[in-house]
């Protein structure tokens, strides 16, 4: 079997889909692995690690896009590229399913079985294949290293001979697999934490890593049974506002990473709110790329409204390439190694199996699910 | 002869002295063995030099008696497989209570005229005595499981039976002791002493199997104070203080079981009738085991290598700086400590390594988990600490498990897991984990923090 | 009465060094412990072994005293047995 | 006494000289207080603020420097600004003593009385006005801050679901002041940190914060009664390179703040051990404002060689401005405090003491010691 | 008649209960007032009891001896300045050698024919009471400071002398116990009274006066001694009994006070001939007192505020975790926990705060300099963690200081002070701290992390 | 001689009584218990009250014990007292 790795062409990327050692894995598994020219590039990784580890090297993408039964990548594919898909063969990657519907429609066409990475299901049995998690994770740190380096503040307390300088301030809103990273980043640098969401359970878990859980009485909230937070009546958000606004207002760096899945994420930061706040404070909208959870938040944009910046870059996992490579390229070797038949060296979709139930959304020409 | 006597009551103090000793040195675990010894060595004093006593004349019974008792003794003690070692030592006691029955019986027997304070000690004596026998050969039987079912035997009116034979008990003793010299006060002593004997097996068999070593503890204690008491019937100094050396240590080691098991001596005695043991079993196949720090103690002070895996419960304890000691005094006695994470475990990734980070412990005791499940064979000690996912064997070995197909740490394989937590409550997956009912499990129940700060102290007070 | 006196000193003082002497034992060492002092209350020997060495005319008494010294002495040397035996199995890990 | 307190003015300082609290506590003493209209600027602070804290807030800079008694500031003045000033005023600042020989004189000439913050004594009564201290301090903290932004790898350990990530590792060279802030930063982020030093009593300092001190066997190296370290033989240094180089290898991250007093910095990191180090790695420099220890550092840039990219920024307190101005404004009004005749509400410079003895480099007219 | 006897043997051991009782109340604090009330108890119904006595014939001199002495006692007591207890107690003590002594001429006197082994005790007896009267006569001088210098007195020959005494006691001794109805045997005695007494002085002399706490207790158990051996002159069961408590538990805790001291009974007794004390004074006023883990625990327990000041030292140490633990228990007692962080402690600016929030001490808990000093008057206990310059009142006190002007923390305006450090040596100023000498300044001596961990185990051992 | 025996028994159980009865004893207590067991070994008036209570033709001897008896008063009036003045001192603060 012909596993191909195209390189990712989106300008901002920074990643790659697969490192090395993870080739390494899969030629061991008896695939053929065969990357594209420069995939590594920016993560100074040349060519020749990767043939070292047992790929091809190739700079002819279609031919490689073609010839594959399987195609690891990280971005959704180019709508021109799927054209050029193998009939039947397995392509994993992000899809945006949410808002691609004509790209899926067009793999379903291909007759590719598509896998999308947004649906790994949350369960303790998937976590290894589940990049959604492994990519907040990082973002959340980033977004604290990124806040750290903006502010004109230190995060730690520091009594000096000087006078005493008071712990940053940090909140952060939503605290799921980002939130809860970002948590522990600010705390291991000394600032003082507070954290909210809606999801009930979370309060242990913002604890448990030693920050403030700021209770705010919402009433019935609830989570799905996959984990994810369920949307906000108006009511429950208008209550939500008040109580950020108050903590916002003392905070010197505020963290959103409150998002609904399959939704627009929430507007949770108001401009009266950012009014509110402290001039060269910093706010780090972790969902802008599902929306924003910050009014005035543009897109790959640092944008200053009243002496408030508001960070709202894409790709915060691509900050740590070195790590969110490392973790994305492990979890595409345990999505493969998963199903892969060791007999016959080739891989072998369980159709029944509740992993791929959630996330192989095209396969034999259909639609599989809906969203 | 003068001298005799006096060289005997010599050999007696020392002979108390052993004994007295003895207990000190049997109260820790490094000097139990001479204890034990030292204490042997003073009953074969005490015993060669009563036969040297001017009033001894006749040997026939005496060697008999010796031979006789030694060797069955011995046989006893050594084809006792281990594991039957608590109710060897239940019967041994009713063998002792007898010996001092028979005594008082002997003395009584031999000078039927007594005065009455002496009648009234006999009368004591043949009691505890007897009550020690039956009591004794009940425990036994129940943890030998056979002859009669281990779980409580209850009855309706058993307190009311058991009040009606001690009464009946007590007049008998008023009876016998004010004129010991009647001719029908041999057959009051008999009398009482049947009742006795009966009063022993209602007051036992009521009571739990698992409760049996508190019982056989309280039975010893009465063994000495009939060895006690016979001493006052002969007057012997040194039955007097063995006996009540054994008769006070024995009540108070009976309170630290019972607080070691979280019970209290009347509970176990009295209100115990029919109570339930605290690790019931499970729908899941086997038992559960539950321990107490000063066990898990015990255990992980005698282990040179042990694992320790981390969970979720570890960051909501906010244990992590305990567990750094724990660590510590470890390795300062000489056990290899390693810590094993996880990928999943905690709420987020890397959620144990900001804990452990924190806690200052260094990067090299950290073990991956495929690095550690080869080696899991050979350690000693695998401590389990608000995990529960992570290590469910059903992932490796029930197909139908949700969990089915993750890599687990292998705790299980370990040669003895303690599993710290607070209840029986599921992870966050929300399945039974079977390691908690296999046989090599220990639990630990209880904060995490506050177990772990139990052993700390442990190993610090024992230095 | 004077001895009687005498034995009641010595007994309070055995009973205050009895509670004294056992005060924090491990649950591991309290089989052992246990058994250990089983063996110390087969002191009771002493007594069988007067009772059985009585001389002509108290036949009966002695014949009694005969099998107490049997019982006391499974006590006794079982008990210390036992005990040792399982002592023996703590043996500490040689580190 | 009228204070007065004009604007930096150099492009890259974001820092005030003095923060509204310290101007009310100067206040309190008696004095009366004039700053530049803007002087916060770059905080965030508004004219306002300075008013509300007591000041007298004037556009005329010229007028300000020629009728105060005080003059504080942070950077050294512009030759042509000391004609301005008033003859017998005290004036406070860094003075770069060492290279500004021709103020120096200037200020002499002027009759003013020039306080230069380098030579305030590292005693510990003087650490309050110890600006060298505070400053560098925080400039370690930056340091770390920038090098985890610019990284593309994460600081701490993380095992997680997609394999584990292996802590950076962090080389700090130069353990005075800044360095050690570094290392305790660093560690906090859960990088393993390793540290060098030529000063012997460091190691003891060093491992206080938990990292890894890097014996090297240099022979005799010593420090000055100030606590300064000596200057090394050209055999210690290369002895100390070879190590160095080693370390530098396995370090993801590097940071140096080796500096002898007085003297230009010592290069350290040479080109060829720049070859020897991974691709992707990072170089911190912060001893490039007297020399750097790093070849082809430049200061004020980021460059890139053979994939390391060697960050060499000017002003690194600057980059936290809101702690460094507290710090620095407290470093002044300590001084002012420590010479105030509170009775007769004036300064009242004894020139005995032991700290003006060290840092007063002109009076009466006269350059007071040399250098 | 042979009742009353039996009754006042029944209280006699009434009063040996209460002594033994007594005794384990005393040694904990909570309940030791409880237990000494006891057993002056159990002494006064002794007291009584004996007046009942019917060889008790004569009231007159009885009479007068109590009253006087009871007069003296009470005077005594009340009088005598807190400060001066010990050595009290050492004057008490040779008051009780002296009773025995006394006691043992009297039954001499009254009964000069009596058995060797009666001379021999009598003889005993004098011996070991005249001994403790003298010796504690001196120890008493020499703690008041008064009469005979404190430090050891030294001279060549010493031992010998001492030896040479002691052959001439026991040479009395065989001469006198031989025949005790010889007519020279008074002055025999007489003459070893004599000697004995300056045994007692010879013994006690050349030992340093910080020692003599020690040797009072030593004392003490000998003046038990000498009532057990005068209770064998008359055969007495209580003198026994107490006298033997008071002789062994005495030496039991002679033997707790030397660990406490760090010295061996040996050292002290013997070889501390001449040693010298382990906190001398020095060129600053004021004398060094050391204290240990438990001393410091006492006073922390007993605190309602403690401010913990932490220095460059607790970094050396690497001891912010245990101070936290520290912190946590010393809170769960209900003492109030603040850290006091000064500005320039540790090497690097903030460099407690990195400790302190590694150790995730609650920001919270921290105050500024300039917010603690105000209150440190009423601070119960300020303790000093490996901080020196950062609180050395030289800064406020002495203009010749290089630290003369730096703001300090006021740690010496607490009540009570305890520094931990490692030994005598200087900070990082280089400059020497009277803090250190104060009166109202304790010095935990060790490692800061070793001390801290002691102090928690003695907190959590407590209860 | 039988006596004799009685008092050794009695002096081998209080012996060790002695030895168990303080175990672990915080410095702070040090000097209390030191003052309470002193008052304690002033038992022996208890023999300087039979001497002194000797009659008739013992006049020596009775004076003898009646100073006895006054140095044990002291003893045990003073130590009571003095310890009891010294553990007042250590009375908790109120919670
Ligand atoms: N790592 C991630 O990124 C991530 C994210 C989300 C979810 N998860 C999931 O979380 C699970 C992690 O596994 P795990 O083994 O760490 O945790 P777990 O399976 O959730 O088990 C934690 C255990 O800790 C015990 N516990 C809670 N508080 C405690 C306390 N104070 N003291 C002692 N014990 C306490 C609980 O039992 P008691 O109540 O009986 O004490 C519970 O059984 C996996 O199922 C994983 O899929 C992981
Ligand atoms: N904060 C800064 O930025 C900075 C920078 C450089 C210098 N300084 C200077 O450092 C000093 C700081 O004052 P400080 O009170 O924190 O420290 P210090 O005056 O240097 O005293 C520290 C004390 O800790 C003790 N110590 C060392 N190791 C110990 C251990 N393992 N356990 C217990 N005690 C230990 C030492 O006494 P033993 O040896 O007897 O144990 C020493 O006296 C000031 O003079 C300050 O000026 C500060
Ligand atoms: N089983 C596993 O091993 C596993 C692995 C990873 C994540 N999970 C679970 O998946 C779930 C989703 O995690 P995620 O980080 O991907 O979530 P997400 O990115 O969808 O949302 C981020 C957080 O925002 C919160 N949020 C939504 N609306 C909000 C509002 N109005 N105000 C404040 N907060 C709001 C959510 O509750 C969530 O915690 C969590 O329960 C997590 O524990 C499970
Ligand atoms: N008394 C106080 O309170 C106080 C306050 C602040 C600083 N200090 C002391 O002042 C001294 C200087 O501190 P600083 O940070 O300003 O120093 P610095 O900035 O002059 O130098 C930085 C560090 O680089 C080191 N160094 C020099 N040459 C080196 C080489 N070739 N290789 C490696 N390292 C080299 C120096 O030893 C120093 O530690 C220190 O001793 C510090 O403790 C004292």
């Amino acid at each position: 079997m012909q596993i191909g790795v195209p390189r990712e062409t989106h300008f901002c990327e920074t990643r790659a889909p697969i490192i090395p050692s993870d080739v390494g894995r899969l030629v061991k598994l008896g695939a053929t692995v065969v990357v594209e020219s420069g995939i590594g590039a920016r993560l100074h990784l040349s060519d020749t690690d990767y043939e070292k580890a047992g790929a091809v090297v190739t700079s002819n993408r279609r031919e490689l896009l073609s010839s594959s039964d399987i195609i690891l990548r990280l971005r959704k594919p180019d709508l021109s590229e799927v054209t050029l898909l193998k009939p039947g063969c397995l392509h994993v990657s992000y899809l945006d399913p949410f808002h691609e519907r004509a790209l899926i429609t067009a793999l379903a066409e291909q007759g590719v079985s598509a896998v999308a990475m947004e649906f790994i299901p949350r369960t303790t049995r998937a976590q290894k294949m589940d990049a959604l998690s492994s990519q907040a994770s990082l973002a959340g740190y980033a977004a604290v290293i990124l806040a750290a380096e903006r502010t004109n503040r230190v995060f730690p307390m520091m009594t000096t001979p000087a006078g005493t300088i008071n712990p940053a301030r940090v909140f952060v809103i939503g605290a799921g697999v980002a939130g809860l990273q970002a948590i522990a980043t600010a705390k291991r640098l000394g600032a003082r934490v507070d954290a909210f969401d809606t999801r009930p359970v979370v309060a242990e878990q913002v604890r448990s890593l030693g920050a403030r859980f700021v209770e705010v009485d919402l009433g019935e909230t609830g989570q799905t049974k996959e984990g994810y937070a369920q949307a906000l009546t108006e009511e429950q958000l208008r209550i939500q506002r008040e109580a950020m606004a108050r903590q916002c207002a003392i905070s010197d760096i505020v963290i959103t990473t409150a998002q609904v899945f399959g939704k627009k994420a929430p507007i949770i930061i108001t401009r009266e709110m950012i009014a509110g706040m402290r001039p060269g404070s910093i706010i780090v909208d972790l969902a802008i790329e599902t929306g924003g959870n910050t009014e005035g938040a543009q897109l790959g944009q640092e944008v200053e409204i009243n002496g408030v910046r508001i960070i709202a870059l894409e790709n915060m996992p691509g900050r740590v390439a070195a790590a969110a490579s490392q973790m994305y390229s492990a979890n595409l070797y345990n999505f493969v190694d998963e199903f892969w038949d060791r007999e016959n060296k080739r891989i072998a979709l369980n159709l029944e199996d509740d992993i791929l139930q959630a996330c192989l959304v095209t396969h034999d020409g259909k639609v599989r699910r809906d969203f | 002869m003068e001298d005799t006597r006096t060289l005997l009551d010599l050999i007696y103090i020392l002979s108390a002295i052993t004994f007295i000793l003895g207990f000190k040195l049997m109260s820790r675990p490094a000097t139990a063995r001479q204890g034990n010894l030292l204490s042997a060595l003073g009953m074969a004093a005490a015993v060669v030099a009563t036969l040297m006593f001017p009033e001894v004349v006749r040997y026939t019974y005496i060697l008999a008696g010796l031979v006789i008792g030694a060797i069955i003794g011995a046989l006893l003690a050594y084809r006792t497989p281990m594991t039957s070692m608590p109710q060897m030592v239940g019967l041994l006691n009713g063998f002792g209570g007898a010996a001092s029955l028979l005594v008082a019986w002997a003395e009584f027997v031999a000078r039927p005229e007594q005065p009455v304070y002496q009648g009234v000690i006999i009368w004591l004596t043949v009691l505890i005595g007897t009550v020690t026998l039956s009591g004794s050969l009940v425990a036994w039987a129940k943890l030998e499981e056979r002859y009669i079912p281990t779980k409580p035997v209850l009855y309706p009116g058993q307190r009311i039976v058991s009040i009606l034979v001690l009464a009946a008990i007590l007049v008998g003793g008023i009876w016998f002791a004010t004129d010991t010299a009647a001719p029908e006060a041999m057959h009051v002593l008999g009398v009482v002493t049947a009742l006795a004997f009966a009063l022993g097996i209602l007051l036992v068999i009521p009571i739990g199997g698992a409760d049996m070593p508190v019982v056989i503890s309280l039975l010893n204690s009465y063994s000495g104070i009939a060895a006690c008491a016979s001493g006052f019937i002969i007057q012997n100094k040194l039955l007097i203080v063995a006996g009540a050396l054994v008769g006070a240590s024995g009540i108070i080691l009976t309170l630290i079981m019972c607080k070691a098991m979280n019970r209290s001596v009347a509970n176990v005695v009295l209100g115990g009738f029919g109570a339930d043991t605290p690790g019931k079993a499970q729908n899941v196949a086997g038992e559960i085991k539950p321990i107490k720090p000063d066990e898990a103690y015990f255990i992980l002070e005698a282990a040179n290598s042990v694992v320790i895996v981390p969970g979720y419960g570890l960051a909501v304890s906010q244990a992590q700086h305990t567990v750094r000691e724990l660590m510590e005094v470890m390795e300062k006695n000489g056990t290899e400590v390693r810590f094993a994470i996880h990928p999943v475990a905690g709420r987020m990734p890397g959620h144990m390594n900001v804990l452990l980070a924190e806690a200052n412990i260094p990067y090299d005791a950290l073990v991956e988990m495929d690095a550690i499940n080869p080696t899991m064979d050979t350690v000693d000690v695998c401590m389990i600490i608000g995990a529960n996912d992570v290590v469910n064997p059903a992932a490796l070995e029930d197909r139908s498990s949700p969990l089915w197909g993750m890599p687990i740490i292998e705790a299980h394989r370990a040669r003895t897991v303690i599993v710290m937590k607070r209840s029986m409550s599921k992870g966050f997956a929300g399945v039974e984990n079977p390691l908690f009912f296999r046989p090599n499990t220990r639990m630990l129940f209880g904060d995490a923090k506050a177990s772990l700060q139990a052993l700390v102290s442990e190993f610090k007070n024992s230095n | 009465m004077e001895i009687l006196i005498f034995l009641l000193f010595i007994l309070v003082l055995a009973i205050f060094l009895g509670f004294e002497v056992i005060s924090k034992v491990p649950s591991l060492l309290h089989t052992p412990l246990m058994s250990g002092s089983n063996a110390i209350s087969g002191i009771t020997i002493v007594g069988a072994l007067v009772a059985a060495g009585l001389g002509e005319g108290e036949e009966a008494a002695a014949l009694i005293g005969g099998v107490a010294v049997a019982f006391a002495t499974i006590n006794v040397v079982g008990g210390y047995l036992v005990t040792d035996r399982m002592l023996n199995m703590f043996k500490k890990k040689d580190k």
